[in-house]
């Protein structure tokens, strides 16, 4: 039972102009680490990051309640200037803010903000300490001009913007060549996916204009999208796509995420967990009106989101690295998400978006926090009884951990749930299959990662057991608060059946469309008993195994036979795609200039040349220096010249 | 009857006469001759031609002709003189300092 | 300043001239004034600009003084919207390349002050020229100060590079002279008096074949100088060679001459033609670019790397032109000024290390972020222009070019979008490979930061490229009208074009507000008649998006 | 009677001041003959004044000689390139180790020469003014008694010489049976008048064949053309330099006259032949000279290249090419000057300055002379806005408006060639290293003459208006006259 039509409210925008310094207020920090950061040492700069931050913050809250107390369907917006016009095509630097965009940016700065104050304890040692601020302030600003923008070049602003700031902060520690290569990667597959991001763009934006309103708004695309032929709906839907998996790791365009883990930790959460990657979930859920333009467009979302949700979460069960477990993770939460959306719940999709920020960047930093603890030991064979040691961190990574996991009475739960069950109400019950058994195997690697680092002994070397300790409270306190953010985050959408209100539905409908369920009490409880069931089992299962420590794997190796040692190197896609992309692409370059370049053209243009000083060699030798050879040419040349008037005249006579 | 064609015939052959001369013979001073034979070839056409026009503009175009000749001749001959005495040699093809 | 276009031309040589006076010892002193001398074009720039009528879209401050009566040929000079902010270009680089030039070239400085002021001359007055005769004339005058400064202070394969250049643009300019004369002749039969000025020879009736050739010697002409794939070769040895200061003002000016003489010359003397030829000439900018990133990407040197890189940004330059839309057109304009400021800059920069290590190779360098901080974040901003991240200026052009182009033909679209990914690449590899890692080699140990003079040089491009990203109106508020004006020409033959492509004819050029009025609500008609007058363009066009 | 004197004033005075020079360089005691070198340049300076004041009726000696338009401006311009050579001269026989007097008569009888040749309207006087120029310059390219290059060159020079005028004459006395008269404009009535059976017309065709072969040798055309660079290479500098300009000006003078005068009728016929002639001629002087390591060598290489422009501009045979190859000519001439000038002015006795090795770093040793020679090479490649420039698109333009598409297309090409070689001695000046050994100080009168030269290729080029104007007007005198 498809979503309703989104009823065409009555926007009444509400024009203000404190928007511009919510992503503006970053912006300013940036340039004050960059000219004075060096000077004025670490507080100095830790403050500013944080408080920049702060102020927007505060900026998005006053926003975001203005449209929650206002009428549904309020819009608030902030038109700052004309940016470009060239002919039929133009674009305003406007920010707006409506439910979707409010939640995002309160995400955005609110888990944003947390994260900063993490980062002044965890970067503490570090010299760069300026830099790191000043990338992280600016990704920052980034990431709000592209929750914020109103059209899709400023977004592009924004999204090519996140990108660069992944780039810049992954590769922060820039003397290890592995860790610049995994940023330029992040970079180039990011590109990839924009290069369709563009292309989509231009898609819509033609066909519109041959609808006689070129414009590429948010609010034009939603309106005309039923109107556009449907090849370009469909085509601009799927490039859009394209630029959307490129950015939130999806299928084919996922491998460089867990490249990313080489930057710092506190990035690895802002940016690889709570906020960048979920640009592409943002981007499908503003420009719903497209894609359900284009319904075809919607079940390949949705099948690429539970493709990329399995394949990630069977290559998580094998890892070891405790990043690259979380990263995994995260790639198959974004698979949930595009799944929720495929199925036409960009409401639950947004929901899992926000819990999922709180629990992921909950982990993230408490896995941060374990390897500032045991001085950078990332591998979770060689941890274990982490929790004697660290109980806070131990405490609120268990939380994070229950809420992955899907645990009744915590976030994860509700918003998880909401997709499965709007996965099994549209109708595409293979796809809530895979869903709920990549519920149980999420669960079944976050206890494995859970147990193998918090439970039994330690099996590092001795060294760093005696050295190892709790994080400072700057540290600490944003785990704290995401905790409970993560505990607390899911009552926002309890579903009717559980006597919620789900609020948070009703929220976002005038931005997305309210996907009536329209199943009966009944089923509905079903299906939440079939996926805690799922998770319960997973838990128990890892629980069992891997108390007895890492040997587990080699039992679950033996199960699996020649799989596992696959998942473990990630079905080494990463070689499948250099030996087709790029290997064939540098010695495709290398063959073009020696070839092209060198022989053909050069050697036409030398040839020429080389040509001419032979016909004047040639010439030249005819002056011979005898007078009577010169004569002998006068002569030739008289029966030459006589023979030519000769013939002339005679063809002339004849003709 | 002999007619102005028939002398133009004959000057047509002594001027190859002098042409193949020229080109020939080694000795500089006989190409020299040979061009002045070629040139007494034109002579004899201007004065066919004046016959056969029955103007006497033909004929007196001669003298000039003959005046120049004998100028060239004596420039001509100067300079081969010069040259002998700097190379002991009239041979043209030994004559081959400036080529290429 | 009743003549402002003649002085903004020859103060430049009047200077040269005053500097041949100085005895060669002075070097500080002669600097200084041709610093000045440099700056004097500027500020007229700045006072033309000031008073320039943004609507008109036909010549303005036109000067007209008779120099070869006989055949019509005048000293004619005049600006529009396109030519003015290429010479806001120029009159930017000049100084700049004046200020590098004290650490790049230490032996015969003065005769590279007089070449460099020369050049100046030279291709500004290619800009204003009017009259395709005097255009010719300071086209080829172009050639010679270039020739010296590549001959005379370039690298090893000088001699090689600077004849090649020479030879590659002269067989490319003397065909076009022999259609310059021959365009005048059959204007002056049908006209009846011989004449050169470009107002005159707009509309030239010529017979297909004839139209065809002539504008297959004009292509050939500009195609060389842009340059286009298949005559590109001379571009990596000249910039190579050349020192920085030839390198940049090849790269930032010389090359837009060919793209600048398609838009002012090229189109609208030949329309049907070069409308005709818009899809051949586009696959060839397609394929310049991607092959000019593709060979990029493995190019040991680092100036040759650049060189490439221009190959391929002008290829996009190119796409936007045979477009043929007022946005592709609009995007091409505003790309050659980027492309002027970035990889101008980018040259500097090659050149600010090729001073330190002399040496241009890739390998020798390594871990330069830690050695020369300041170095290297200049370098990460103007590389992020040049591949077009969106906030700086590369973004804004490379974006309109590719919707324009998408316009014309999707498939061409596509894969230069795909060129822009290729873009990134070499340049984040290059980047990868001098700025991070550890440091190599032992000679980088001792490399010192970016001087006061090397700063000064730099911060107004860096300052440049942001200001044209976030807020390009100027720019384009002054080439609207001028760009209408152009397409106007061409606008019978695009719709016809665009017509048999299948897309819907939307009033490509809107030259006249008229035939904008009339566009039905829903499907838009083709202009009706299509003959937009050639030269009155009315409206502004700038189609201000979502009036509706 | 008084009429037909002083229409023939300027060829009277002109004769007399040479006869005068004789008897002055007879009496002149200074060995180098300064003196005479300046009466002559006053002698030119007369002609060329009483030449251009004359007006009225131009026809002369009955109609032999006609002092129109066409010829005034011949002679002004071998007047002045007469003057220019002669001051080259004053220093040049020092260093070229000449000590005879009578080179400044023999240069004045050349002049002389070639104004009948410019003035005449009989062939037969042509004839006349052509063997006239040609021994005083076959004594002038062997001046130079003990070198053997010299004497080589000037037996070349004679022995072919003597050869195209054998040539030129048989065809004038065929045409002379055919038509009956050897006057042009009475040449030109027979031709268009007369219906001629299918062998006289191949006579015709021989006569004026051979005819324009004798003109093509004085030029040196292509396949005429192979004794030009010997004898420049082999003839005393200043002497080059006076053969490559005014001689070849005197030759394009009488073949212009005749072609657009005498056989305008055959031009149809006549047309293949030049246009053949005109695109072989470029090309071989272009590609032999990219060649060429004597500078001397080259330019005679480069001057037959440029007479095959000047043959683009008579084979289109209008009256606007007409006029185009006589402006062509003048441009020409000041850029050959100058270009002989500076090796002049660098020549001394010992050494030479003929190989473009010689000039490998003259812009650090000599900056003003470099850059006068570069200008130069830039004018004679074509590079705007220099004479040269100014000289082919004129020639470019008449050619392309009587239809010579392809022939203009491959005079641009060979222009690009052109610029292979020229500015490869501009490379040699500007981008090697001079040699230690560094060449003298340039020679005083030398420097003046290539000063003048320079500005002279400037002003024809950035405002050529009055020398355009008397060629343009020239031309109307002629064909109405």
């Amino acid at each position: 039972m498809h979503a309703a039509a989104t009823e065409a409210t009555a926007s009444l925008p509400i024009a203000v102009t404190y928007l511009r310094y919510i992503p503006l207020a970053p912006l300013v920090g940036v340039l004050f680490h960059i000219a004075l950061g060096y000077r004025l040492g670490r507080r100095a700069v830790g403050l500013v990051g944080c408080a920049a931050v702060a102020v927007s913050f505060a900026l998005a809250t006053k926003a975001f309640l203005t449209v929650a107390g206002s009428p549904a369907g309020t819009v608030v917006t902030d038109n700052v200037y004309q940016w470009l016009s060239s002919g039929e095509f133009s674009a305003n630097v406007a920010f707006t803010v409506d439910a979707l965009s409010s939640v995002m940016i309160m995400v955005v700065t609110g888990v944003g903000f947390l994260i900063h104050l993490y980062s002044v304890g965890y970067m503490a040692h570090d010299e760069d300490y300026a830099r790191f601020f000043a990338y992280l302030n600016l990704f920052t600003a980034a990431m709000l001009v592209l929750v914020l923008g109103d059209n899709l070049p400023l977004m592009f602003v924004g999204w090519e913007g996140v990108g660069l700031c992944s780039y810049l902060l992954i590769g922060f520690w820039y003397t290890d060549p592995e860790k610049a290569s995994a940023g330029k990667k992040a970079f180039l597959v990011n590109r990839i996916g924009d290069a369709g991001f563009v292309l989509g763009a231009f898609t819509i934006f033609w066909a519109l204009v041959d609808l006689g309103q070129g414009s590429l708004t948010f609010a034009t695309i939603n309106a005309r999208a039923a109107e556009l032929p449907a090849w370009a709906s469909l085509a601009g839907a799927l490039l859009l796509f394209v630029g959307a998996t490129g950015k939130s790791a999806q299928i084919p365009l996922y491998v460089w995420l867990p490249d990313a883990m080489a930057g710092p930790t506190p990035v690895s959460a802002l940016i690889h967990a709570a906020t960048m990657v979920t640009a592409g979930i943002y981007m499908v859920a503003r420009l719903h009106g497209l894609f359900e333009a284009a319904p075809f467009s919607l079940q390949v979302v949705g099948t690429v989101g539970a493709a990329t949700a399995l394949l990630a979460a069977t290559i998580g069960i094998a890892q070891t690295d405790i990043k690259k477990v979380l990263a995994y993770s995260t790639v198959s939460q974004l698979g949930y998400m595009f799944l929720a959306l495929g199925v036409g719940a960009f409401g639950a999709g947004i929901f899992h978006l926000m819990t999922h920020a709180f629990f992921k960047a909950l982990l993230f930093l408490g896995a941060g926090s374990v390897i500032h603890g045991l001085h950078e030991e990332q591998d979770i064979r060689r941890m274990g009884g982490v929790s004697q040691k660290m109980p806070i961190t131990h405490a609120t990574f268990a939380l994070g951990v229950l809420a992955i996991a899907g645990v009744p009475g915590l976030s994860g739960f509700f918003s998880k749930d909401e997709i499965l069950a709007s996965a099994y109400a549209s109708g595409h019950t293979w796809l809530w299959g895979c869903g709920v058994f990549g519920a149980s195997i999420t669960a079944f690697y976050m206890t494995r990662l859970y147990v193998l680092t918090f439970r039994g002994e330690f099996r590092g070397d001795h060294h760093e057991w005696e050295h190892a300790h709790e994080s400072p409270a700057t540290m600490t306190l944003p785990l704290i608060v995401l905790a409970a953010l993560a505990v607390v985050g899911g009552y926002v959408g309890v579903p009717a059946v559980l006597g919620g209100g789900n609020h948070f539905a009703e929220y976002l409908a005038p931005s997305v469309g309210h996907h009536q369920l329209g199943l009966d009490a009944g089923t509905e409880l079903m299906l939440m008993g079939i996926s805690v069931g799922a998770a319960l089992a997973g838990i128990g299962l890892a629980w069992t195994m891997y108390s007895r420590g890492p040997k587990a794997d080699r039992t679950l190796a033996n199960a699996l036979r020649g799989l596992y040692w696959q998942m473990r190197a990630a079905y080494n896609i990463d070689a499948v795609y250099d030996a087709l992309v790029v290997q064939p692409l540098m010695r495709a370059s290398y063959a073009l200039w020696r070839s092209v370049d060198m022989q053909f053209i050069d050697g036409v243009a030398n040839g020429t040349a080389t040509a001419i000083n032979s016909i004047g060699e040639g010439s030249r030798r005819w002056a011979t220096g005898n007078v009577q050879h010169y004569m002998l040419t006068v002569l030739a040349g008289v029966a030459a010249l006589v023979l030519a008037l000769t013939l002339g005249a005679l063809i002339g006579v004849a003709g | 009857m002999i007619g102005t064609a028939h002398f133009l015939a004959l000057s047509a052959v002594l001027f190859s006469i002098g042409a193949v001369g020229a080109v020939v013979r080694r000795n500089v001073i006989i190409i020299f001759m040979s061009i002045e034979l070629m040139l007494n070839a034109a002579n004899l056409a201007f004065v066919a031609g004046s016959n056969s026009l029955g103007s006497m503009n033909g004929q007196s175009i001669v003298f000039f002709v003959m005046t120049v000749a004998a100028a060239e001749a004596a420039v001509g001959l100067a300079v081969i003189l010069a040259l002998f005495r700097n190379r002991q040699t009239v041979a043209a093809d030994e004559i081959a300092l400036l080529k290429w | 300043m009743r003549n402002a276009l003649s002085l903004l031309v020859f103060t430049p040589a009047l200077g040269a001239m005053l500097i041949a006076a100085i005895p060669t010892g002075a070097e500080v002193l002669m600097r200084r004034l041709a610093l000045a001398v440099s700056l004097v074009p500027l500020a007229i720039c700045v006072w033309i600009w000031s008073v320039f009528d943004v609507s008109r879209g036909d010549f303005q401050l036109v000067e007209r003084m008779g120099w070869l009566p006989q055949f019509g040929a005048s000293y004619m000079v005049g600006i529009d919207g396109i030519s003015l902010l290429l010479i806001a270009l120029t009159v930017v680089l000049t100084p700049i390349v004046l200020i590098a030039a004290a650490d790049s070239v230490h032996q015969r400085f003065k005769g590279y002050l007089l070449a460099m002021l020369m050049l100046e001359t030279t291709m500004l007055g290619t800009l204003v020229a009017i009259d395709l005769l005097l255009f010719y004339v300071f086209w080829e005058l172009m050639l010679v100060p270039m020739f010296l400064i590549i001959g005379v202070w370039g690298g090893e394969r000088r001699v090689y590079a600077s004849i090649k250049f020479l030879l590659f643009t002269m067989v490319g300019s003397l065909p076009m002279l022999a259609a310059i004369i021959y365009l005048a002749l059959q204007h002056a039969g049908a006209a009846g008096h011989l004449s050169f000025a470009l107002e005159d020879l707009y509309g030239t009736h010529l017979s297909p074949m004839a139209a065809q050739a002539c504008f297959l010697a004009f292509f050939l002409a500009f195609a060389v100088k842009v340059p286009m794939f298949p005559l590109h070769t001379w571009l990596p040895d000249a910039h190579v060679e050349a020192p920085t200061g030839g390198s940049v003002i090849l790269a930032g000016v010389l090359l837009k001459m060919g793209t600048y003489g398609f838009l002012r010359f090229a189109l609208p003397l030949f329309p049907d033609a070069m409308v005709a030829a818009s899809y051949w000439i586009g696959t060839l900018a397609v394929i310049g670019i991607v092959y000019g990133a593709l060979v990029a990407m493995v190019q040991p040197d680092m100036k040759k790397l650049v060189a490439y890189s221009s190959v391929s940004h002008l290829g996009f330059v190119m796409l936007g032109i045979v477009a043929l839309n007022t946005t592709g057109v609009e995007g091409a304009i505003y790309q050659m000024l980027n492309h002027g400021v970035s990889t101008g800059a980018l040259f500097l920069l090659v050149g600010v290390v090729y001073e330190r290590r002399h040496t241009r190779l890739i390998a020798e360098y390594g871990g330069l972020w830690k050695q020369m901080p300041i170095y290297a974040v200049c370098f990460l901003v103007i590389m992020l222009s040049s591949i077009g991240l969106p906030g700086l200026n590369g973004f804004v052009g490379e974006f309109l070019i590719l919707l324009g182009g998408f316009r014309f033909d999707r498939v061409l679209g596509a894969v230069a979008a795909s060129g822009v990914v290729l873009g990134a690449a070499y340049m984040l590899w290059m980047y990868q490979r001098v700025m991070f890692g550890p440091v190599t080699h032992e000679k980088n140990l001792t490399l010192t930061d970016m001087t006061r003079r090397e700063l000064a040089t730099m911060l107004p491009l860096i300052v440049l490229a942001l200001v044209m990203g976030v807020y390009p109106r100027p720019f384009f508020e002054v080439m609207h009208a001028s760009v209408a004006t152009t397409l106007a020409y061409a606008s019978k033959a695009t719709a016809a074009r665009d017509q048999a492509a299948g897309n819907p004819a939307v009033a490509h050029a809107p030259a006249a507000a008229s035939i904008r009025m009339r566009e039905a609500r829903g499907h838009a008609q083709p202009p009706v008649g299509g003959h937009a007058p050639a030269g009155a363009v009315a409206a502004p066009a700038a189609g201000h998006g979502e009036a509706h | 009677m008084t009429q037909a004197i002083n229409s023939g004033l300027p060829l009277i005075v002109a004769c007399s001041w040479a006869l005068l020079l004789i008897v002055v360089e007879m009496f002149s005691r200074d060995r180098r003959f300064v003196g005479v070198a300046w009466t002559t340049v006053l002698g030119f300076a007369a002609t060329a004044a009483i030449s251009l004041h004359y007006s009225g009726d131009p026809a002369v000696y009955g109609n032999a000689l006609a002092l129109d338009g066409y010829a005034v401006y011949f002679n002004l311009l071998v007047c002045a390139l007469g003057a220019a050579a002669v001051l080259l001269s004053v220093e040049h026989l020092g260093d070229a180790g000449i000590v005879r007097g009578e080179y400044y008569s023999l240069m004045f009888f050349a002049v002389i020469g070639v104004v009948i040749m410019a003035a005449a309207t009989d062939l037969i006087v042509m004839f006349i003014g052509l063997e006239t120029m040609s021994m005083a310059v076959y004594v002038l390219a062997g001046i130079r008694k003990s070198d053997l290059r010299s004497n080589e060159a000037a037996l070349k020079y004679f022995l072919l010489g003597a050869l195209a005028s054998a040539l030129l004459l048989y065809g004038v006395a065929l045409l002379y049976t055919m038509t009956g008269s050897t006057v042009l404009a009475d040449v030109a009535k027979a031709l268009s008048s007369t219906n001629y059976a299918a062998s006289d017309h191949l006579v015709l065709l021989l006569a004026t064949g051979l005819i324009l072969i004798g003109f093509g040798f004085k030029i040196a055309a292509v396949p005429f053309h192979l004794w030009a660079p010997d004898v420049y290479e082999g003839a005393p500098t200043s002497v080059t330099a006076f053969m490559a300009t005014a001689v070849k000006a005197g030759g394009f003078a009488a073949l212009l006259r005749t072609m657009l005068e005498a056989l305008a009728p055959m031009r149809a016929e006549l047309a293949p032949v030049l246009w053949g002639a005109a695109a072989v001629t470029m090309t071989i002087g272009n590609v032999v000279a990219l060649r060429q390591t004597s500078l001397k060598r080259m330019l005679a290489y480069s001057s037959i290249a440029h007479t095959g422009y000047l043959l683009v501009g008579v084979t289109a045979g209008t009256a606007e090419a007409g006029s185009s190859v006589m402006f062509y000519l003048a441009a020409y001439g000041a850029m050959n000057i100058g270009a002989f000038g500076v090796m002049v002015a660098l020549a001394r006795r010992g050494r030479g300055c003929e190989n473009i090795s010689d000039f490998s770093g003259l812009a650090q040793t000599h900056p003003a002379l470099a850059s006068a020679m570069a200008l130069f090479l830039l004018s004679l490649t074509g590079i705007p806005p220099l004479g040269g420039f100014v000289g082919k698109f004129y020639v470019f333009t008449a050619a392309l408006h009587a239809g010579l598409v392809w022939l203009v297309v491959i005079a641009a090409l060979n222009s690009v060639i052109s610029a292979a070689y020229y500015l490869g001695v501009v490379r040699t000046m500007y981008f090697d290293k001079a040699p230690d050994d560094v060449l003298p100080s340039a020679r005083p009168y030398a420097a003046v003459v290539v000063a003048v030269a320079a500005v002279a290729t400037v002003l024809l080029g950035v405002a050529p208006s009055p020398v355009l104007g008397t060629a343009a007007r020239a031309f109307r005198l002629v064909l109405l006259g």
